[in-house]
């Protein structure tokens, strides 16, 4: 289609499911007196049956923990599907030769100044603290697994950053970063193994759930922490086969 | 105006599809996505709330504070995660395509007809 | 609904269409970025601290560095060729 | 405690991490062995899952957290016959493909045995689950995988361009699913497919039930490859990888019409029963539409590989036919179709895979008589021609037997019709490309302007002169498979029943609900019509006509070739839509969704 015939359709087309969705979203309880007993349960019970305080994070890792486990395992399938996407930058035979010069040269230039190494060095621990903190009060207060991991994937590219990058640790960082990942994705599961040794349901809550403070919630905490490394590797491998090439394109170019 | 937030998600849903139909960047058309997914995240969070009520997070609060939805913001949670995965296959798709055609620009790829 | 709601309502609204009018993907990253901190703030208002924060890191932090990486990629490749055009050794 | 359910999900997903994270250290063979081994033992548990399901459904509770006051507090997955036959099936499917990958060149660090064990584990969890938010993540699973699946061969331009235009509007489907289930959630208060069902069960048909259910249906749809959603799949489908290609035709498109089926039956058989006839017709008429433009598209490709995408799209449309009579007849139709038209589609897959690891091309403009020297290849591709024009008495003839018969019982008699067409249709278009390949008959067929780019990369490793074996024996077992579901005594009496249970929504609800397995009462199968047998015949017959005037008609003269002549147009003007720009299929999505949408609030009007 012309690009003009594209928006023609695309407007009437647009007009109709404008009106649709207002139609069906005008049918929903007014903004503001959503009632469900569903959420309104979980929010009662939560404290009660788990101890650990945040409802989110409860409702995410025990409640309705099977969701989860899936996207733990969308984000291990979009690593390795990215990896194997970009690979063939990697393998081009008509280029290997350019390549090959090209990490050369990387092996050859210097590492980071020491002022940036110093910098990164100063700076990672902090944000990894703060990744493990944000972590490890998941299923208390706002933060967890997702967004920890984040944090911890940061700190991850920070060190990897500023300590020096030669082509064979690269190739070792992302492997590495790869299995971070898997073996989050798999401590989850296990997770919900031990429900099932532990004579009951798969993602059965096993562990005590104690009284107050850090150690509540059973298995909660345990999964934001397979969680948070699933994010982070997750995230510093996507991030570093982006980088990495670009990296190593625009020296090569100048 | 309580119509006001699903207004916006409905509004965010055809100005993203609107984006990627007209959109002569493959990057740009990713990005686009990204704006067609928060609608659905309006729509999740904007069913799930309550009036004066407190968010679902008991830490300083008594259990018998009435709070919004909690099962509404877990699954956006998992809509958010799914969101970056997409986006990231995407891009290096768009990486490839771009290495592979030599441009970016959906007119000029046209390698699958009929 | 309260005022800032409203507000951050139709900010968003505003932002998205900002991202999908941005048609060079180095601003449209950045403005993309702003987007997913506006949202950030909506989710605050809306109550929801822990979709927030997974908005802001991955929203306005991890999405914005991915794309923009990845038009770093695709321009150094485009630079690169032009290069091997015009040989300058 | 319930360990069968839960481990055909979590064992293959297992076994993708633990493969994952050994990466490049695990050697080779291993990783085949390991996969293997997994999806055959997935398949096991699935097969364990069905013959359990004539007690009533497995209902299996996440975490332990059972319904409280008659609100589902957890996730559950209900298997029941229907379900857990599709998972079984997509587990084969899984084993059959990882065993034909086995020698595939681009398997290092085992990526591809990871994305297939996700795949599969994506797509059996959606067929377990009893919750709609939990579908939709297993439906992201599997949609995520297939992805990266569809453009694993990145040296190819028709690769990455097919996989992103899948990308990019099946993501656009998940969005539209998404927001109908949030719909649901806004109304009733659960994902839980059987409660939301019981909350729906008296309810008008107002506006959020129909939008609700339209924006379901259309991303399900999208899946499904029905017109208009069904640009992308000849794109992705025509460049994946073949092992993918076996799992994609075969069961992916299918999940979208399982998930629209169970969303129907389970939540909105309640408002929208009554409004029945309307939504048969609608959904018929889709099934009508996409099965002749797919048959159509495919008697006029030269790839063979996009040959059998529009052979896949022609058979959703018969599918989607099955499903829209909305009965018990139509659903076991369309089950046994499945099975049987699936393993023909793969097995003619994995033939084309074959075709190019020997003969290194793909299109028939490449390949006349170049397929001389690999005879039972072309056997093999023959008999999956005839198998797809429902070759008595295999599966896919029993199965369109029972859709005929279902179809006439509902006063649909004209389909019949369209059915026997297609079947007609896609078979010669696959007998027509056996007789040019592998007998060199005909003319030699010259490219057009919509010719594809031939991407023929290899993908196999070994010598070009002979076919390894584990590429030519899920070839044989799979069209067995195909004959063999046709021949098994009872499996039209069990999928009936099975049917008869998935469309009965009360029954479900209570079993899920209130934890009470009811056993499946044994039905008889009504006895096929007096008609089916001809009518296979016909169409076997047919099928060979059709091949045969095709190949004769750049030669013949007079009457046919004017007929020919005046279809031409009107043909290039579909194929001229089919443009491979993700700009133009997403807003024929976005037309498709608006249209269903106001077809659908007609019929509830």
């Amino acid at each position: 289609m012309t690009p003009r015939a594209r928006l023609a359709v695309f407007a009437l087309a647009a007009v109709g499911l404008a009106a649709l969705l207002v139609w069906g979203l005008a049918g929903l309880p007014r903004f503001g007196d959503y009632e469900g007993r569903y959420g309104r349960i979980i929010a009662r019970d939560t404290v009660p049956q788990r101890k650990a305080t945040d409802a989110v994070g409860v409702t995410t890792f025990d409640y309705r923990g099977i969701d989860t486990l899936g996207e733990e395992f969308i984000l291990l399938v979009s690593v390795v599907g990215v990896m194997a996407l970009l690979r063939a930058h990697r393998e081009e035979t008509d280029e290997s030769r350019a390549r090959a010069q090209e990490l050369e040269r990387i092996r050859k230039a210097p590492l980071p100044s020491e002022s940036l190494t110093l910098l990164g060095q100063t700076l990672a621990p902090i944000v990894l603290v703060l990744g493990i903190y944000v972590v490890a009060h998941g299923h208390l207060t706002p933060g967890g697994g997702f967004q920890g991991g984040v944090v911890l994937a940061a700190a991850l590219l920070v060190l990897y950053l500023t300590t020096g990058r030669t082509a064979f640790r690269r190739l070792r960082a992302v492997a590495a970063f790869e299995a971070v990942e898997a073996l989050g994705a798999l401590g989850y599961a296990l997770i919900g193994v031990g429900g099932l040794i532990a004579g009951a349901q798969f993602l059965h809550n096993f562990i005590p759930h104690g009284h107050s403070g850090l150690l509540t919630g059973g298995t909660v905490p345990l999964a934001n922490v397979s969680v948070g490394f699933a994010v982070a590797g997750a995230i510093a491998t996507l991030l570093s086969e982006m980088l990495d090439q670009d990296l190593l394109r625009s020296r090569g170019g100048r | 105006m309580s119509f006001l937030p699903y207004a916006v998600a409905a509004w965010l849903f055809l100005v993203g599809v609107w984006g990627i139909v007209t959109s002569r960047n493959l990057i740009h058309l990713v990005v686009c996505l990204t704006v067609v997914q928060a609608s659905t995240y309006i729509v999740l969070l904007g069913i799930g709330y309550r009036t004066d009520a407190a968010a679902p997070i008991f830490a300083d609060i008594p259990t018998s504070t009435p709070t919004v939805d909690p099962v509404v913001q877990a699954l956006t949670l998992t809509d958010v995660v799914v969101e970056a995965t997409v986006v990231a296959l995407l891009l290096a798709l768009a990486i490839q395509a771009e290495r592979r055609f030599g441009t970016l620009d959906p007119n000029e790829l046209g390698a699958l007809r009929g | 609904m309260t005022a800032l709601q409203a507000v951050l309502l139709i900010l968003v609204g505003a932002g998205g269409l900002a991202v999908a009018a941005t048609r060079d993907p180095v601003r449209q990253a950045l403005v993309a970025s702003l987007f997913g901190l506006l949202l950030g703030a909506l989710f605050f208002a809306f109550q929801a601290p822990d979709v927030a924060l997974s908005q802001i890191v991955v929203g306005s932090l991890a999405l914005p560095a991915m794309i923009l990486l990845a038009i770093a990629r695709t321009r150094a490749r485009a630079a690169a060729d032009r290069q091997r055009e015009e040989p300058s050794e | 405690m319930e360990v069968i359910a839960p481990l055909a999900v979590g064992a293959p997903l297992m076994a993708a991490a633990v493969i994952a994270a050994t990466g490049s250290l695990l050697p080779r063979l291993a990783a085949d062995l390991v996969a293997v081994a997994v999806a055959a033992a997935t398949c096991v548990l699935c097969v364990l899952l069905l013959a359990q399901s004539s007690g009533g459904a497995t209902v299996v509770w996440f975490g332990g957290w059972h319904p409280q006051d008659g609100v589902a507090i957890g996730v559950d997955f209900a298997v029941d016959g229907i379900g857990a036959g599709l998972a079984a099936f997509i587990a084969a499917l899984t084993t059959a493909a990882l065993v034909f990958s086995a020698r595939f060149l681009e398997a290092e660090e085992a990526h591809l045995h990871v994305l297939i064990l996700v795949f599969a584990a994506g797509m059996v969890g959606f067929c377990l689950s009893g919750d709609l938010f939990n579908m939709f993540v297993f439906f992201e699973l599997a949609s995520v995988g297939a992805f990266a699946l569809a453009g694993y061969k990145v040296r190819e331009r028709q690769a990455v361009e097919g996989s992103l235009n899948f990308a990019v509007t099946n993501s656009i489907g998940s969005f539209l699913l998404l927001t109908g289930i949030a719909l649901v959630y806004g109304r009733t208060g659960a994902l839980n497919l059987a409660q939301a069902g019981q909350a729906f069960a008296h309810a008008p048909a107002d506006g959020l039930v129909v939008v609700a259910f339209a924006l379901i249906a259309a991303g399900f749809l999208v899946k499904a490859a029905i017109v208009p959603f069904h640009f992308w799949l000849p794109d992705a489908y025509a460049v994946a990888l073949t092992p993918a290609c076996l799992l994609f035709s075969g069961a992916m498109s299918e999940l979208g019409l399982y998930g629209l089926g169970r969303v129907y039956f389970t939540v909105f058989s309640g408002p929208l029963g009554s409004h029945r006839e309307a939504l048969e017709a609608i959904l018929i008429g889709a099934g009508v539409l996409t099965a002749l433009l797919g048959a159509t598209m495919a008697l006029l490709q030269d790839h063979l590989k996009r040959l059998l995408a529009f052979a896949t799209v022609s058979y959703m449309g018969i599918f989607l036919i099955g499903l829209g009579t909305l009965g018990a007849a139509g659903v076991a139709a369309t089950a046994i179709y499945v099975i049987g038209d699936g393993c023909a589609k793969a097995a003619l897959f994995a033939c084309v895979g074959i075709v190019q690891h020997r003969l290194g091309g793909v299109t028939q403009r490449r390949l006349f008589a170049r397929g001389l020297r690999i005879r039972r290849t072309g056997a093999l591709f023959a008999l999956g021609g005839l198998l797809l024009a429902s070759l008595p008495p295999s599966g896919p003839f029993l199965g369109k037997s029972m859709l005929d018969d279902s179809l006439i019982a509902a006063n649909y008699g004209w389909v019949v019709a369209v059915v026997v067409a297609c079947s007609m249709l896609t078979g010669g278009a696959v007998l027509l490309a056996a007789a040019r390949v592998f007998g060199g008959l005909g003319t030699h067929p010259t490219g057009d302007r919509f010719s594809e780019e031939e991407g023929g990369e290899p993908e196999v490793e070994g010598s070009r002169n002979r076919t390894p074996a584990v590429m030519a024996w899920p070839a044989v077992a799979l069209a067995a498979a195909s004959i063999a579901v046709g021949l098994v005594p009872g499996i039209d009496r069990a999928a009936t029943a099975a049917a008869d249970r998935f469309v009965d929504q009360p029954t479900y609800a209570r079993e899920v609900m209130s934890g009470q397995r009811v056993a499946v009462p044994s039905v008889s199968a009504p006895p096929l019509r007096a008609i089916d047998w001809p009518l296979g015949v016909a169409s076997v017959l047919g099928a060979v006509g059709v091949a045969a005037i095709a190949l004769r008609r750049s030669r013949s003269t007079g009457s046919l070739a004017a007929v020919a002549d005046q279809l031409d147009r009107p043909l290039t003007a579909i194929r001229a839509l089919h443009s491979g720009h993700v700009g133009d299929y997403v807003a024929w999505l976005v037309a498709g969704a608006a249209l269903l949408g106001g077809l659908v609030a007609l019929a509830a009007s």
